[in-house]
């Protein structure tokens, strides 16, 4: 019962923060929502005996996507009036089509209609288990070439950010070593054959 | 002897060689001392090998020199038969071209194109030779083309006129015309005998001549006649007969060594070579040697007519050019293959003579060609009016010279062949056209002769005053070709015509075997000229033609042109060569350009690219037009459909 | 007693509002992201409560990865905004429509 | 490593990795860089030295059997059964040869032709040739198919790239035709496939198959192969790629690149649907010779000097399709060998004269710019070396025997007379109108006063040109005075192919 009521709670506060994060004006705030957010998730995650990712949800995500999304919004200046305006105008079509889905999935989830029985519990877990270690087990043995494409995919998206923002600014010296190494004493000095000036008066 | 005919082939080919690519480091004198002394080499082994043969008694003698390529059994070769025909035209050839590699010496001496002058004509002397000597189709169509080739690089040497570059445009191409019946022709050999060698062919024609072949769905034709025409379309296109002819007359835009030597003397009579050749297929084919027959009278006789309102010296002789090659292929028609080959070699010898004669008037000229502003040229170049007398009796067939025994031989032919019982119509309209045919030739070729050596001196002062003899490099080879001119019908006829020379190189079948008939009354060369004189009317045609041309032309000029203004009607057809170029060129090549225009521009571009394929590609455009309007470029747009088809994936996945 | 019907419940309730977040807030690219991250956390939600309805660790192993791919994707996505807006001055969705047809 | 036991993948696979080092020197400041000079060396002599191996492949070749020689066979995609699988036979190794043969020609020909970035240009070509000749050594269909396709990249990028004006529009047509015909290709693959459980093409051809399968994936393959060849009325995009195309383009898409169709045609459709082949042989008969005698007719109307040998190609590729569906058409014992030797000697022939005569308009274009016929006049005038050449190469276009032009040409008529009197009649229409749309060609480039300022200062060849133009001037006469050589590769897979397209496949059922 207790944890019914934790769920209830934990679920209700997850969807308004929801809420919050859609409807705030200001995106600092609808960053922080977004947080309160993830931070109700891990909980939840919690009563469903996911430890494992309820941590890795909040040590990854909020502590380092989230900053890095609150980053983004405070770094940037954005014309908060400008950018929210038309407000109402898609709100009851949003409305509408999320009212339809959320309709037809708990058809789906409460009724026959796919045909599958949902109604069951959660599997008890036997004594001792450990939500990581049984994780471990799985992504060091099946999945660890997955594993290792998802790291890959880490070190592509450094890349790939880095490489985006990086800026060459006109007039800034830099240094190509490749050039350096490559360059040549012709390239450098040129050897002109002239005729002596004569200076004025000289003769 | 295999090596003596390779040096005869090659020598010429390696001369040309050097002179057309090494012309630059060989220089002038380089380029024309080594074409002529390897065409002269070229010469003096011929004749070895022609002594060889006749002389010796040597066996002709036949052999692939190696293997081109065989396929499906059919081994295509390049090899030689080396009979007395071939030993023959070898002489005729070298000889002539010989000459002519002199000749230039003085004729171009002043062009630029010097080298690669020599390097064609020696070349064209290898070509001919190939084609000579060769022992198959597949290297006599070889020569055949080769020939073709240098003769369109000739009649465009001077590249730079437009009338010459027209003119060897349109000889390739009609040449082209022929050649494409011949290769079919060729093919039709292979077909119905499985080889392409001569013995081979020849010995399977009685085969052949007992197949049939459907031309036209549901009528069968006897294949020997097909084969036969297709090969004749050939020559109609080598050697000029109506209605392929047009471009010889053109070609006369080359420098004129070439027009005596390969527009009169060689290339134009490889088509009569070709058909002797193929003689023992020829003599299964009635029809065939019909058309044969057919064509050159119509030939003789009408083109002999045009050279009587030329005016242009050279093509006055070419026009006589066509009308004695049209004698030739007449003498094919009447089986007379001797006849045919003993007018092509006397006429070889005085028609590149008056060529060479006709040049060198030109060069005094200054390379005016127009026989109206000449005349009375007989003082200022004695040499070269000698030579011309000669080579003008020789072509009307005074009696005597080598063409009197060579055409008059011909015309006893026609007239005792065997066409006056089979088919009479035909042999009417040859036996006619030959005889008219003398008293033209002998119209024109005095026409031209008095036009241009007797008479009122009619050039302006200018050239009068440089007026005189041409350097000897030109009058030599006239001298040199003015006595075979004379004698060489009167040395040769005898064993020519009718002593078998030909051996088993000509086969006739006894029925048409028209030249024993015409031998049973020859009694040596003296007695042939007393026979013509009192049998046939053929001698005094010919000095009629002369008289009427010297009254016309010297004693009477006025009338001439009265003539031309009362028969104008028949002038005009005659000034325009029976329109025969207007047809082709109006019809036939506007004719084409106009259907590649269309097939381009309505076929290709319109309805293949423009409304198949680009049509298409502007229909998928105009549906993408559409379509393009759903992609509006906002996130939100494309987010929007998302969402909504997730929405009815999910409705189905309820409902379904 | 709490399963895998009320865990699916919140995670669709939190997908259909980030549908609504993506439609009311169309103009601001912040936003837009936010409200994915929203919705890859509601996928989550979803493999979590199989993965232990089912007691399979494949699905959270999946979550794992989900992570791992949306982290790298707001890493991407934030730095092509930044780029964005130093190039545009603007991350207003509405003015970005170069992939109009 | 024995070079003759991998000598096909190593003509393969050593261009194509040439060709990555040459992209990866680069240009270093310009075209007028040491590197760039020491990229262009490389190029050159990985192309030679692609040459100089092949020369192995000719000097090892057997030609007394019509079995696979040079077999490389290994696994590559195994769940599906899909080998790596090479081999040549007297089909594949001329075309072979022919590849590394031009390639250096085109190398050298763009040396400083092409100003801006030369080594991906190089490096194009190298991966080009490296890609053809696994085409032509292929034996698996997966493997064809996909070197197929990666063929047209390169293709692609050098029309698209270094084309011409209307490049983008040429080498979109191009793509899009020969895409579209070749996927269908792959629908057949597959189908046979699901037939035989493998893609090896022997497989195919041993799998008996009803005659409605069989006419359907001949429809399949001609889409690809008539594309490719191309056939009328598939031709269209042919003139435009050739005219937008570089010089170098136009060479490989005329020497090689239109070769593939016809090779598609003996390799794939005639032994694996003999029985479709020779239902729809009188068609094939029938859309040669229209291409030989309408194409002809087109061809003399262009005003365009690459469109008007564009076309001229078009007529002469209408030779090697007429020569390999003849025959059915022949009753008699002999002339199906010769049509089919007939058209594989056309379709090197063709390799050899049309690039070079594409060669000879690239020299013209690189000093005047232009390729319109009327911009020009009097050529000869001012270069005569190269007027030598044009006329060689265009006496060889019209079919002189002596060149190469002729000896397919003669082979091809001389069958097509067998079979019937008005194939030959229409195909030997060709020797007029050969003739009269080349040499007119000619006659209004090479001949006459010269015309305008630019022919006026127009330079003779330089040592570069005169090399390539010379080489190919050799092989074209060498080919058309002495063909045994090639014939003789072919000759005996030519007469196994034959026996084998006799053979029913209705009755494998």
């Amino acid at each position: 019962m207790f944890h019914a009521i934790l769920f209830y709670f934990f679920s209700a506060v997850l969807l308004g923060a929801a809420l919050g994060v859609i409807f705030s004006r200001n995106p600092v705030h609808a960053v922080m929502f977004l947080v309160l957010a993830f931070f109700q998730s891990a909980v939840l995650w919690l009563l469903a005996e996911a430890e494992f990712l309820a941590i890795v949800l909040v040590l990854v995500y909020v502590g380092a996507v989230m900053v890095l999304f609150l980053f983004v919004v405070m770094m940037l200046d954005i014309n908060v009036e400008r950018v929210t305006g038309g407000f109402a105008k898609y709100l009851p079509l949003g409305i509408l089509v999320a009212g339809l889905m959320v309709t037809e999935l708990a058809l789906i989830i409460w009724g026959q209609g796919s045909g599958v029985d949902l109604s069951g519990g959660f599997v008890a877990m036997p004594e001792g288990y450990s939500n990581t270690e049984a994780l471990g087990a799985v992504l060091y043995t099946e999945h660890v070439y997955a594993f290792e494409i998802a790291a890959v995919i880490l070190l592509l998206a450094i890349v790939a950010a880095i490489t985006l923002t990086m800026r060459k600014r006109p007039g800034l010296k830099q240094q190509d070593v490749a050039k350096q190494v490559a360059v040549r004493a012709e390239d450098r000095v040129r050897i002109v054959k002239m005729d002596a000036e004569r200076g004025e008066g000289e003769s | 002897m295999e090596n003596i005919h390779l040096t005869i082939v090659f020598a010429p080919l390696v001369a040309a060689i050097v002179a057309g690519l090494f012309g630059k480091q060989v220089g002038r004198a380089g380029a024309h001392w080594i074409t002529i002394l390897s065409v002269g080499l070229s010469f003096i082994l011929s004749c070895l090998v022609l002594k060889h043969l006749y002389w010796d008694g040597g066996e002709a003698q036949n052999y692939t020199l190696y293997t081109w390529a065989v396929s499906d059994g059919l081994r295509m070769e390049v090899g030689f038969l080396v009979d007395r025909l071939t030993a023959l035209m070898m002489v005729v050839v070298t000889f002539v071209s010989w000459m002519v590699h002199i000749y230039t010496v003085g004729y171009m001496h002043d062009d630029p194109g010097y080298q690669r002058f020599f390097s064609y004509i020696s070349l064209f002397t290898f070509a001919m030779l190939m084609l000579v000597m060769s022992n198959n189709f597949l290297q006599l169509f070889f020569g055949w083309e080769a020939v073709g080739l240098v003769s369109y690089l000739l009649i465009g040497f001077w590249f730079k006129r437009e009338t010459a570059i027209f003119a060897n445009l349109k000889a390739f191409l009609v040449n082209r015309v022929g050649d494409f019946g011949f290769i079919l022709g060729i093919a039709g050999v292979v077909m119905f005998s499985g080889s392409l060698d001569y013995a081979t062919v020849f010995a399977s024609s009685e085969f052949i001549a007992n197949q049939q072949i459907e031309v036209i769905p549901g009528t069968a034709w006897n294949a020997m006649t097909v084969i036969c025409i297709l090969l004749f379309i050939g020559a109609m296109g080598k050697s000029a007969q109506a209605p392929l002819h047009v471009w010889l007359p053109d070609s006369m835009e080359g420098p004129t060594p070439i027009s005596a030597l390969i527009h009169a003397a060689t290339m134009v009579t490889a088509g009569i070579f070709m058909v002797a050749r193929m003689s023992p297929l020829y003599e299964f084919s009635e029809t065939a040697l019909a058309v044969v027959l057919t064509i050159g009278a119509i030939t003789a006789f009408f083109m002999g007519l045009l050279g009587v309102v030329q005016n242009d010296i050279k093509r006055v002789v070419a026009y006589s050019t066509l009308s004695q090659l049209g004698y030739m292929t007449v003498a094919l028609g009447v089986s007379a293959y001797s006849a045919a080959i003993f007018h092509l070699m006397t006429h070889a010898f005085f028609k590149a003579l008056l060529f060479l004669g006709a040049g060198s008037v030109i060069i005094a000229m200054h390379h005016e060609q127009d026989i109206r502003k000449m005349g009375g040229l007989r003082k200022y170049m004695p040499i070269t009016y000698w030579t011309a007398v000669v080579g003008t009796l020789a072509l009307i067939g005074f009696p005597g010279t080598a063409g009197f025994f060579s055409k008059d031989a011909l015309i006893e032919a026609v007239k005792y062949s065997h066409w006056a019982e089979t088919d009479a119509l035909v042999y009417w309209i040859a036996y006619l056209s030959v005889l008219l045919g003398v008293f033209v030739t002998a119209l024109y070729s005095f026409r031209m002769f008095f036009l241009v050596f007797h008479g009122e001196e009619r050039m302006d002062k200018e050239t009068k005053s440089h007026l005189h003899e041409t350097p000897w490099v030109v009058t030599a080879p006239l001298i040199l070709l003015a006595i075979p001119s004379l004698v060489i019908g009167w040395i040769t006829i005898e064993p020519v015509l009718f002593g078998g020379f030909f051996g088993e190189a000509i086969s006739v079948t006894t029925g048409h075997d028209v030249l024993v008939q015409v031998g049973e009354t020859f009694h040596g060369s003296w007695n042939f000229i007393i026979h013509s004189l009192t049998a046939g009317p053929a001698v005094y045609l010919a000095l009629a033609g002369a008289a009427t041309a010297w009254f016309l032309y010297l004693k009477r000029p006025d009338i001439p042109a009265s003539i031309a203004t009362k028969f104008s009607g028949l002038y005009d057809l005659l000034d325009h060569k029976y329109y025969f170029d207007d047809l082709y060129i109006k019809g036939f090549a506007a004719g084409g350009r106009r259907i590649g225009q269309f097939l381009w521009s309505k076929g290709d571009e319109l309805i293949i690219d423009g409304i198949i394929v680009n049509g298409t590609a502007k229909q998928i455009g105009r549906f993408a037009g559409i379509l393009r309007r759903v992609q509006t470029g906002y996130l939100y747009h494309y987010a929007f459909a998302m969402f909504f088809g997730l929405t009815l994936i999910l409705a189905w996945l309820l409902w379904a | 007693m709490i399963g895998l019907q009320h865990y699916l419940t919140v995670s669709a309730i939190l997908f259909a509002l980030a549908i609504v977040g993506i439609f009311i807030n169309r103009r601001n690219l912040i936003l837009l992201l936010m409200c994915i991250e929203l919705m890859l956390l509601a996928v989550n939600f979803n493999f979590i409560a199989f993965s232990r309805y089912l007691g399979d660790e494949t699905g959270q192993v999946f979550v794992f990865f989900i992570l791992t791919v949306a982290a790298a994707e707001a890493a991407i996505g934030l730095a092509i905004l930044v780029v964005l807006f130093r190039n545009r001055r603007s991350i207003n969705v509405q003015e970005l429509d170069t992939m109009k047809g | 490593m024995d070079l003759t036991e991998n000598i096909l993948s190593l003509l393969i696979w050593l261009p194509i990795a040439g060709g990555a080092a040459v992209l990866f020197i680069g240009d270093g400041d310009g075209v007028e860089s040491r590197r760039a000079g020491q990229m262009r060396w490389l190029a050159l002599g990985i192309s030679l030295l692609t040459l100089i191996v092949s020369v192995r492949l000719y000097t090892n070749f057997d030609t007394t059997t019509a079995a696979m020689q040079f077999v490389e066979r290994t696994w590559w995609i195994g769940a599906l059964n899909v080998e790596y699988y090479l081999g040549v036979d007297g089909i594949s190794a001329p075309l072979i040869l022919l590849t590394t043969f031009i390639t250096p020609l085109v190398v050298i020909t763009g040396w400083d032709t092409i100003k801006s970035r030369p080594s991906q240009y190089f490096a194009a070509f190298l991966v080009l040739e490296g890609l053809m000749v696994g085409v032509f050594s292929a034996l698996d269909a997966v493997l064809f198919y996909v070197l197929w396709e990666a063929m047209l990249v390169p293709m692609f990028l050098i029309i698209g790239v270094w084309g011409g004006e209307r490049r983008i529009y040429a080498t979109l047509k191009f793509f899009l035709y020969t895409f579209l015909g070749s996927v269908l290709m792959l629908v057949a693959f597959i189908y046979l496939y699901n037939k035989t459980g493998n893609f090896n093409f022997f497989s195919f051809m041993d799998v008996g198959l009803t005659l409605v399968e069989q006419q359907l994936i001949f429809i399949a393959f001609l889409l690809a192969f008539a594309v490719k060849v191309p056939m009328w009325p598939v031709h269209t995009w042919l003139p435009d790629a050739h005219v937008e195309a570089p010089t170098g383009g136009s060479v490989i898409l005329a020497a090689i690149m239109l070769k593939m169709g016809g090779y598609g045609f003996v390799r794939l459709s005639l032994p694996m649907v003999p029985d479709g082949s020779a239902y729809f042989a009188d068609m094939m008969i029938g859309l040669s010779l229209v291409a030989v005698v309408y194409i002809g007719f087109v061809a003399l109307m262009q005003k365009d000097m690459k469109k008007l040998i564009a076309y001229s190609s078009i007529a002469h590729m209408g030779f090697v399709t007429l020569g390999f569906f003849l025959m059915w058409s022949i009753t008699s014992s002999s002339g199906a060998e010769l049509g089919m030797t007939g058209g594989m000697v056309q379709m090197i022939s063709h390799g050899l004269v049309s690039g070079a005569m594409f060669l000879c308009v690239g020299v013209l274009y690189d000093r005047v710019h232009s390729r319109q016929i009327a911009d020009y006049g009097g050529v000869a005038n001012t270069m005569p070396k190269f007027a030598g050449f044009m006329v060689l190469f265009a006496m060889a276009n019209a079919g002189l025997p002596g060149t190469s032009g002729f000896v397919g040409e003669f082979m091809v008529i001389i069958a097509s007379f067998n079979a019937n009197f008005w194939y030959a009649f229409l195909a030997a229409s060709t020797l007029i109108l050969g003739a009269a749309y080349t040499l007119w060609m000619v006659k209004r480039v090479m001949y006459g006063e010269v015309a305008n300022q630019n022919v006026a200062e127009l330079t003779d060849l330089n040592g570069r040109e005169f090399i390539v133009l010379g080489i190919l001037a050799i092989a074209v006469l060498l080919v058309g005075i002495w063909p045994a050589p090639l014939v003789d590769m072919m000759s005996v897979t030519v007469r196994e192919l034959l026996i084998q397209v006799g053979q029913s496949k209705l009755a494998g059922l």
